[in-house]
């Protein structure tokens, strides 16, 4: 019953992932997507719970010139992203 | 399939989008076929129920009317995130009546199908 | 193992061209068939109902994203429905809503058809997962 | 003491109905003759170019913003210009880019007027204060 | 030959005051519009130069039911917004 | 009048909004009218000027090709906020040729006219 939780904002320009901070339990999975993918090069200083998987969309990696450290962030293609949405029981978009 | 249960999240501030109008729209017409959706006020969607605001210039409509009269349609109570409320620096008397403080981690998870807005 | 065979309602938010959203959301829906899923209705709403224009022309190097759209709805048999409230506001009329105002021509055609919120909520309710993508 | 007697030029980069860019920067112009000033040129561009929507009918009781821009042409003699590249691949033609396209109908009718980036240029550096409304 | 700000984004969900406060010079001014006027309410902690004038556009906060603590804040008419658009020498909008 | 000297600033990040481009299709063209624009890139703006970016998928464009060409037009260098620059953790070792680091409150000041984007 864990949650997928999709991030599209810029980390800097956005307090969108202290909001998310609060809202994910263990278990949930966080996406980054788009300008979302950012925060895969440095956020800002932020906390999780544990027990949540951090990803960030390879395609929207590679255009922006932006290579995830992988300690911290996976990497995840289209195909990845369609298998989350399934195993998931549920998306939530924060833009 | 229909017994599925539907969060409606909003977290844009009123008047400066249309955001919040739509997703109390959605949410009442999920309510008028009979399935009204959990609303839930977070970030800076709390700001929207905030007491005392207008119409805006131009006669531009803001959220306050439409958040009177989701009671009538069975969308109650207007459920706000305690957490950011207080990042704003507000307490629930400055909000319109009816608000109730939920924790938005658990909200999400007892919901099988989140919009947000 | 991700279960097979799902079906999914996308809620696209976003305006072609100046924001990603509806590249993402295409992106997305045409990736659904590798792994059995299908896309069974995308609801445009806010301002991703600009994605229904019928008579948006890209430069040539560029997507052409209402073609994309159709060519989705072909291959997976999708609704593509546009909240009509936020369509006629904005310009985006079909044949009889144009004759109502007193135009002569659609801004908005088939496979695209204006709807009610109630096929939002219908969609969020009826098929598996609901996706949003947003500006 | 402020000078008397400035031309204004406003950049308008919001959607209608959408964001309140729109709201604002009519506002503003409406209030500039009261203080001796005028707005010669409206430069609509990104999701702004939508406010020429020459369709767009919003419901009784919501201010309907393309009425709102013609009356200020009328009242202010000014000029609505709309980026033509940004107009053009979101489904905004006037009649000959219409034409040239292969619809019979345009989107976009005078007082608006399709325009190149240069106007904007040239408004920025002819009148005397450039003012910016976005989403 | 002073700058005009303009602000139409909420201070709660983006960081474009912390932006600004590097980008202002004595004698600029700064206007709150739009959802920007949430600033007048009780902004995170931002800090900025000395010199510069605060303003929040009155039918904006009226509208949202903010009532800015008129110490930091002062509050300006649509009248007032044109005269400061004139008597400074350029205007900036952050969005 | 002619004599008027512009600013254009980018402040959005590339690829995720159109906003880079549209700032630079300004630049290009007051660079073409023979009144090339000082251009900076401020908050997120500096993101544009990221080395090894590319095409986004659907071949969306970014904004790598056209500050390339730039310079052809006159308009150099690419100016960079530098303490927008370290807010990111990034130096100037990571971004393309041709960027030299600015403060943004100085370049507002020498201004007559700012565009923001």
């Amino acid at each position: 019953m864990s949650t997928l939780h999709l991030i599209n904002r810029s980390p800097f320009s956005t307090n969108v992932l202290h909001e998310l901070a609060d809202a994910v339990s263990e278990g949930d999975h966080i996406l980054l997507i788009e300008d979302g993918v950012y925060a895969a090069f440095g956020a800002p200083c932020w906390t999780l719970p544990e027990g949540i998987s951090l990803w960030a969309l390879q395609e929207d990696c590679a255009s922006r010139g932006v290579t995830p450290s992988s300690v911290t962030w996976g990497t995840m293609d289209m195909a990845g992203f369609v298998a989350l949405t399934a195993s998931t029981h549920r998306t939530v978009s924060w833009f | 399939m229909s017994s599925k249960s539907i969060l409606v999240i909003v977290r844009h501030p009123p008047h400066g989008s249309s955001w919040v109008r739509e997703g109390l729209e959605a949410a009442l017409v999920g309510a008028a076929l009979g399935q009204p959706p959990t609303i839930l006020f977070s970030g800076d969607g709390v700001l929207a129920l905030l007491a005392n605001q207008q119409r805006g210039a131009l006669g531009q409509k803001g959220s306050a009317a439409m958040l009177e009269g989701l009671s009538l349609y069975d969308v109650e109570p207007l459920w706000y995130d305690h957490l950011s409320l207080e990042a704003r620096g507000l307490d629930v008397s400055q909000l319109m009546p009816g608000c109730q403080q939920a924790c938005i981690a658990d909200m999400i998870a007892r919901h099988d199908v989140v919009m947000s807005f | 193992m991700a279960p097979q065979g799902l079906t999914y309602a996308l809620m696209v938010q976003g305006a072609p061209y100046s924001q990603q959203a509806s590249h993402s959301a295409l992106r997305f829906a045409e990736a659904l068939p590798a792994q059995g899923h299908r896309v069974a209705a995308v609801f445009f709403y806010h301002d991703g109902v600009y994605n229904a224009a019928s008579m948006m022309s890209p430069p040539q190097d560029e997507p052409h994203l209402l073609e994309r759209w159709r060519a989705l709805h072909q291959v997976q048999q999708c609704e593509l429905l546009v909240c009509v409230a936020s369509a006629i506001r904005r310009g985006l009329l079909d044949e009889s809503e144009a004759k109502r105002h007193g135009h002569s021509h659609p801004t908005l055609e088939a496979p695209f058809e204006l709807t009610g919120l109630g096929q939002l909520m219908h969609a969020a309710l009826h098929y598996d997962r609901l996706i949003t993508f947003a500006p």
